[in-house]
């Protein structure tokens, strides 16, 4: 059967959890041609409430446009953690913010403190996001960093891509020092 | 209403002068808008590192309301500090 | 103060809808504060008061407070109050409307509220653009301000909403903003006194759709701006139309006794008792 | 007493009719907005009203008027606006809010030619389906329709009385031919006339929960400033009416809606046989050309054509269990309409093979006539 | 050249992409009012429209936009306009003016959940119906439907070239999902499209006779300024534009826009077959939840099961002859709609016995899932 | 005079239309006099206009002009009018409406065409009624009188239809009569020629539905009210509130300049040019 | 078959045929007792233009309430008679206003100065239709003429019973003369 | 429009004096409001005694053209009358 993969990028509304779906989908379809969707759930609440985002990325076609059963799952809060851990794939990949995730459902989650290390390194808690998905990316190799980077630079506001840059740079790093059994 | 009673940040005098009124800010419904911050006229409150309201000088409140009326999310509560009256139990 | 948590307890619906849907800073929650304190001060029961809604940010309020409420269509929560204050003049009925729900959608009813002069307060949340459905120009919406609908500048001219009013017949017009807490409080307990349509358009901030886009920073920085832009309509009598550039006035607009639908109608129905049999 | 008209003969249109059917069914408030041929409502409603107690509101438009129909009911006043098809347009959006937040009230429509301003002053019956789906979404109604004056009265206050027993917005299908005929009637004691209110709850406040579920489906509603202080909304809404997004209790709610009105279907539908019992063909009719397919049937028979009719009076919930026994049985059925055919789909639609269903339009602004109907009839 | 963004993949949102179809579709004109989940759409179109020359404005309400948007298309600007729900009930009374005075347009519904206010943020198919019968009298209109993004961009192409051919609004119905799933795609090079534009008269002015009948049924339509001076109205005119009461020209009138629909059914009609001819349980399905059927298809046909779909893209006219041949020929058919069940009456309608029809529905503004229509399809 | 021969010649479509339907001495008949002179005057091509109107007795106007002529849904003229306009700004785009399709339904139109400061001409004969229904009231029957749907005397009190239209922020708005023709004539004449919103209201009679049931009597009776009730603008400012009490004003109560957005938009476009690339 | 008689009474807007219409309707149903429909057909141009209206009396239920094929015709002017004659029914009985119809289309026409007798009797032309009415109740015998003066005097405005009385006998008048062979 | 050109009443000198202005009332369009008989100033138009108008003193008309801009029916027109100039045939 073709290759279908599905990621879920979960959390709050002031997140920037859509923006990186996005983002990961302009990598992965326009920059590394595969086929992709993107979609998100949204609701009044929004401004705070419950964010979900979803990629599906195949090399054919893409019927479905949402996640049936996720194979990553960011969870950037506890709530998006408890709510959605129950439909990753099984063996699937959970990451978690552990900046404000303490609780896990399973000992094989990774943990990484995007929010607090972007708060710390960048003095930019709003990059949280971005640091996820370089660490996200490192972790699943779902698309060429380079792609990412690409897609990145297409989508953030002019005069921020230094930021961006050093907040995707902070997230491989983050990744890669937890593929090194560090951190 | 039990469960809102916890406080995020209690009017702890900081200086030695001593507080005429007790000011709560309920964490719960706090959303770390700034406007108490940014406008209470004696400096009461502040933003603290995580972006959250805090408490630094309540002696010198002067329980003007301000924040009170202003608080979009119904978070700050001030009230003036009955002294104890001793009574017989 | 601290009155608050007694208000709170009274008027709130504070153990379920709490921490509400609005943004941090949004302005709609300062006026709510205003609007239980006035209808506080004003001593009618709980049971006795309607309160009426659209649909946007604003419209969203009557969740939140333990009155009859009412959550209508878009733009028309002045007919559907209509129907309610007729059908039982006893109860005091209020209706919260953004600008867009009130002035655009809502343009016609509004008017035709205050020609018609029924015994309703209208509360207009005036803060320049559609909250709701993420920061299109309103009718309000100042010449020349972006927004996701006017991406190189704004070329309509917006409405003056409380003159509007007046023009069309309003009893009562009065203006206040977020940051005159107290003036507010005070004109909105007049409004639900006053007998005739009432209205009240209170200046609010939507930074997340507004604010931002038009360089105008924050809640914090939005207020200061109400604060420095409002002038007292006592005061702007006295200023020249330069002094008065680029400010609004506050306070009250007009007060003005006019006959009153519902006790017109009364008498009405006396006469065709008389005249008409079966 | 300016009450009822009853106990003498009067010589009324069907618009006045309408009216007449209203008040006796307590129906004390109307907003309304002026339009041919439904007009004569509002007039006579601005006369009458007063004089019972009750209010009239000309409203700047239809939207407001359904608006403040809605309002009035749900501060305790059984209410009605009377319009025709281009006000009725206007009306959808609020025939919807009507819907979900199940406020009682009714909506006449008089017919007139369309679409758009149409034929203002020739009959039409062109709004059979818009009336059943018309607004947005997927929602119960229930929809009645008129051919006499007789009719005019009796389901007005059958419509008023459907509406309060099961918190739902009734329609009411008139057109210009029933609307403007004058009509010798006499009109029934108001002992004679069953009148149902809404249930109001009888809990303490704090114990009410103003849409749960019952085995009616019909959750009792209270009245603004009855002291159940509680919240009404648009948005589809939790038991207590707040707004919710959760699957599952949107389901239950639209759900329980739908259901209010499908499981009581043989107390909604209603309609009139003539000469079906040992009918070859039928006529299957509704409104103004239900007579003149009165008429025809009986000249059929007068010439050993084995012809009967059933008279709609129910439009939606189609009355479809009783046609389908019929449909099992004759040899071809026939649907007069002032349209391009529109209940002639419905019977096709629950028709299923069984019988020949012909279709026979009008779209001219005429009533179809008696010989015309006779003609078909004699060739089935 | 801010036109075309053709050549290079893009990710577009379904919103997005009906705003590059528009654009190269001709679409120099669009008036609307913001709505979840429509908004986008707006938004877009305020932001290329005067790019390319043409003008974009955000009037007072709904029904105030399709108003511009008729008037705009007299003058000779293809127009369109896009809502949901709550908009698209307020539209409804222009939407017969275009229909009658033959006013080429487009007008995209996204819809979201309903009745009223009901599920803004919610997908829902709850509008097939309203789209059909929605404005008062009966008329002819022409629905069609999406479900991936590069269909928003061909079929509002589609959409623009029959509202032009054939001098009628016609309505796009998308969805929430649709709407704002972001998909790569490539759009088509400007001469791969396919543009047509409405016939304009050619005859000198004295002889134009607006609303002359033809073969076609769609007399050619002259543009404001262009020096034939007419007159437009929504009563129903003569063959000159003028009201008329004359029964047989009303006839002719009424007659005639329904027959240049039904008689161009076959280029109208669209619909796409996956695995259909060796099938013996079909789904039948549109909008986003044709992407789901697709799968579940697939997945059937890989656990042996001889499933086929046929996705429709015109609604309406229901596309009655795509389908006739395959209800008599399957063992049974499936019809999952994100509503209670409204294209499953039309087949149910067109059905007559042949085959066993089932729907399948969820109203709870979720997406039905591949799965839930697999587990349906294998018990088939 | 006697041009009128002329005048029916070129712009009436006489041969097929006339007698027209409205009832004898029916004011809407001496306003299409006044509008074909006034257009006759302002030497625009019959190809270059577009008549536009709602539905009512003299939204039936357009049937009998030899224009582009469009009668659109009750109430919403102004609407098609603005999207005719904007597609195409060189013709010259006039709307004709009754008091109630101008004001009662299509209020929030009026008052968003007067805000958006499009350039459009909109005419409203206000004859006080809705005539073509039959009589019932409308947003400007006076207090007091009587209508089908007022029967025991109105309550409700009337807009001021041109001062509605100056708040709203109209750039040029006019009031004159069915009696006072020449002046009429020209007020129609100048609206055309503005650039930017204007509007003409026109008071009318409606003696078959208004008059008599007011005793106002028939069609000379209401000509000679208008003749003795109306007062110039130039005038009534000399005048005391005293004095002005029961009377209107006829002339031009604004004329100012303001962006028209036709013109505006042409900037965005230039400025969406530089910016937008596919 | 059940008796069944229906009249057509035509003329132009202002003529009041539609009040005529339901006097003789009122007559019929409330003072004679019988079933009755009364129906009328107008349009935007009933201000002037054709005004039609159709009284069905019948001893019982009426189905169809309108006329099939008229028993009589009354044309208050050319085009009415023009234009209705041909539906008449067989032997019906056409009454017309000779102010305003010259041309017959039968000579069994019932020719009567409806309104040139009321200007020059009554110095009033509106009552030119209770003219009609009396002439044709007195023609036909449709309806008693005391249940017509009862009818009649129920509908017309407070302060015209008088002149309406009049107007009536006027036409009860030279229906009579008619009758007689005069005029 | 060649039908239309027959006549009401054409302006015939009622008394001795020359009217200089020809009045003409087209019946055919003419509703008999009584409008130009009521307002006339000079009085030149009476309505008759079937209630249509009658132009009863041509010679006293000014050319005002009153009667003429408030026929709501387009039914007046009143021209200067050219003294027929006497032309080589
Ligand atoms: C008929 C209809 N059209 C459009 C919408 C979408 N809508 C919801 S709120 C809103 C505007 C809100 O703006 P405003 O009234 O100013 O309120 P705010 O959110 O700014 O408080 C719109 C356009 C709707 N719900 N119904
Ligand atoms: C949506 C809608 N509602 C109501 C009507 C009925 N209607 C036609 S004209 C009219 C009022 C006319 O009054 P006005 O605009 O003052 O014009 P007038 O006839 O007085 O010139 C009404 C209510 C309609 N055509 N459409
Ligand atoms: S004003 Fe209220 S919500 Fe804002 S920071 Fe202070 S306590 Fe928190
Ligand atoms: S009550 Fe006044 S002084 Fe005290 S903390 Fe609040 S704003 Fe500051
Ligand atoms: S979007 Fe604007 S109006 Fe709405 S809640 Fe946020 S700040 Fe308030
Ligand atoms: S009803 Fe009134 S407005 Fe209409 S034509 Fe007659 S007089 Fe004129
Ligand atoms: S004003 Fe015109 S319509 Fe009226 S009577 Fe004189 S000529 Fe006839
Ligand atoms: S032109 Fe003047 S003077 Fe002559 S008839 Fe007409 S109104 Fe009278
Ligand atoms: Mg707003
Ligand atoms: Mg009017």
């Amino acid at each position: 059967m073709a290759y279908r993969y599905e990621l879920r990028l979960s959390g709050s509304g002031g997140q920037g959890l859509i923006l990186a779906g996005i983002i990961l989908a302009e990598a992965a379809g326009i920059y590394d041609g595969k086929y992709v969707c993107q979609t998100q759930s949204y609701g009044p609440e929004a401004r705070g409430g419950a964010s979900k985002s979803e990629v599906v990325i195949s090399d054919e076609e893409i019927d479905y446009p949402k996640a049936i059963k996720p194979d990553v799952l960011l969870a950037m809060n506890q709530k998006a953690c408890d709510t959605y851990f129950f439909d990753l794939k099984h063996g699937g990949m959970l990451i978690v913010d552990s900046t404000f995730v303490n609780q896990l459902p399973t000992t094989k989650a990774i943990r990484l403190p995007f929010t607090s290390a972007a708060r710390k390194e960048l003095k930019k808690e709003v990059v949280a996001n971005v640091v996820a998905l370089g660490a996200l990316v490192t972790l699943t190799g779902v698309v060429s960093l380079k792609s990412l980077e690409a897609a990145l630079m297409n989508r953030v506001p002019p005069g921020t891509e230094d930021l961006n840059r050093k907040a995707l740079e902070l997230g491989i790093q983050l990744a890669k020092s937890h593929l090194q059994g560090g951190l | 209403m039990e469960d809102n009673k916890k406080k995020a940040s209690d009017s702890k005098p900081s200086k030695s002068q001593k507080a005429k009124y007790s000011i709560d800010i309920f964490s719960g419904w706090c959303k770390s808008c700034g406007i108490c911050a940014a406008f209470c006229p004696r400096k009461c409150i502040e933003m603290d590192e995580n972006g959250n309201p805090k408490i630094v000088a309540p002696e010198r409140c002067t329980g003007c309301g301000w924040c009170e009326t202003h608080c979009p999310d119904f978070a700050i509560s001030v009230k003036p500090i009955k002294e104890p009256k001793v009574e017989a139990v | 103060m601290a009155e608050l948590t007694k208000l709170i307890h009274k008027y709130l619906r504070h153990a379920k809808k709490f921490p509400h849907v609005w943004c941090p800073g949004c302005g709609n929650g300062i006026l709510l504060g205003s609007l239980i304190r006035a209808i506080d001060r004003t001593g009618f029961e709980k049971d006795d008061i309607v309160l009426v809604s659209g649909i946007g940010c604003s419209s969203r309020l009557p969740v939140y407070v333990d009155f009859n409420t009412l959550h209508t269509t878009h733009g028309r929560a002045l007919t559907f109050a209509t129907g309610v204050k007729l059908a039982n003049p006893r109860l005091q009925v209020i209706v919260v409307m953004g600008d867009g729900d009130a002035t655009s959608i809502g343009g016609n009813h509004f008017i035709h509220a205050a020609r018609r002069n029924l015994n309703l307060t209208a509360i207009i949340v005036n803060n320049n653009i559609y909250g709701m459905t993420g920061g299109q120009y309103s009718p309000t919406t100042p010449y020349g301000s972006y927004s996701t609908t006017s991406p190189f500048g704004h070329i309509e001219h917006p409405f003056a909403i409380a003159e509007l009013a007046v023009t069309a017949g309003a009893s009562f017009v009065a203006r206040g903003t977020v940051y005159h807490t107290n003036l507010l409080d005070e004109l909105i307990e007049k409004a639900i006194y006053k007998r005739g349509f009432s209205v009240v358009e209170v200046i609010s901030n939507c930074h997340t759709q507004f604010g931002r886009k038009n360089k105008m920073g924050g809640p914090i920085e939005m207020l200061k701006w109400m604060k420095e832009t409002a002038v007292r309509v006592e005061k702007a009598e006295k200023l020249t139309e330069e002094e008065l550039k680029d400010k609004f006035t506050i306070g009250i607009l007009v007060d003005r006794e006019l006959p009153v639908f519902t006790m017109e109608y009364e008498k009405i129905r006396q006469e065709a008792k008389k005249k008409v049999s079966a | 007493m300016a009450e009822l008209r009853s106990g003498r003969p009067l010589l009324l249109q069907g618009n006045e009719a309408i009216v007449e059917g209203a008040l006796a069914a307590g129906c004390r408030f109307f907003a309304g907005y002026p339009i041919t041929p439904a007009t004569e409502i509002s007039e006579m409603m601005a006369y009458r009203l007063p004089a019972v107690g009750g209010t009239y509101i000309q409203m700047e438009d239809e939207i407001a008027s359904l608006g403040a129909v809605i309002g009035a009911s749900l501060a305790g006043a059984k209410s009605m606006t009377a319009t025709s098809g281009p006000g009725f347009s206007l009306m959808q959006e609020n025939i919807g809010f009507a819907c979900i937040a199940e406020v009682p009230c009714v909506i006449v429509n008089v017919m007139r030619g369309g679409p758009s301003t149409g034929l203002p002053t020739k009959p039409s019956q062109g709004d059979v389906m818009q009336a059943r789906w018309g607004t947005h979404g997927d929602h119960p109604i229930i929809v009645l329709s008129v051919s006499t004056t007789r009719e005019c009265f009796d389901i007005t206050v059958k419509a008023f009385n459907l509406s309060e027993k099961y918190r739902t917005p009734v329609i009411l299908l008139s057109d210009e031919v029933v609307a403007h005929t004058r009509e010798k009637i006499q009109l029934p004691h108001p002992e004679e006339i069953e009148v149902i209110d809404r249930i109001k709850p009888n809990m303490p406040p704090e114990w009410y929960i103003p849409y749960e579920d019952n085995t009616r489906g019909v959750p009792p509603m209270a009245v603004f400033g009855d002291g159940y202080r509680y919240h009404v909304t648009g948005l589809v809404h939790d038991v207590r009416g707040f707004p919710t997004e959760r699957a599952d209790e949107i389901k239950a709610f639209l759900t329980r809606i739908h259901r209010k009105i499908y499981q009581n279907y043989f107390d909604i539908i209603m309609t009139e046989e003539e000469h079906v019992d040992d009918a070859e063909v039928i006529v299957i009719t509704y409104g103004a050309v239900a007579r003149s397919a009165k008429r025809a049937v009986r000249e059929a028979r007068k010439r050993g054509v084995k012809a009967g009719m059933i008279k709609l009076i129910t439009l939606w919930p189609f009355p479809r269990q009783a046609l389908e026994p019929h449909l099992k049985r004759v040899r071809a059925v026939l649907v007069p309409e002032m349209n391009f055919g529109q209940v002639s789909r419905e019977v096709k639609r629950i028709n299923q093979g069984m019988t020949r269903i012909e279709k026979m339009n009008r779209i001219d602004g005429q009533l179809i006539t008696p010989d015309e109907i006779l003609t078909r009839l004699l060739k089935l």
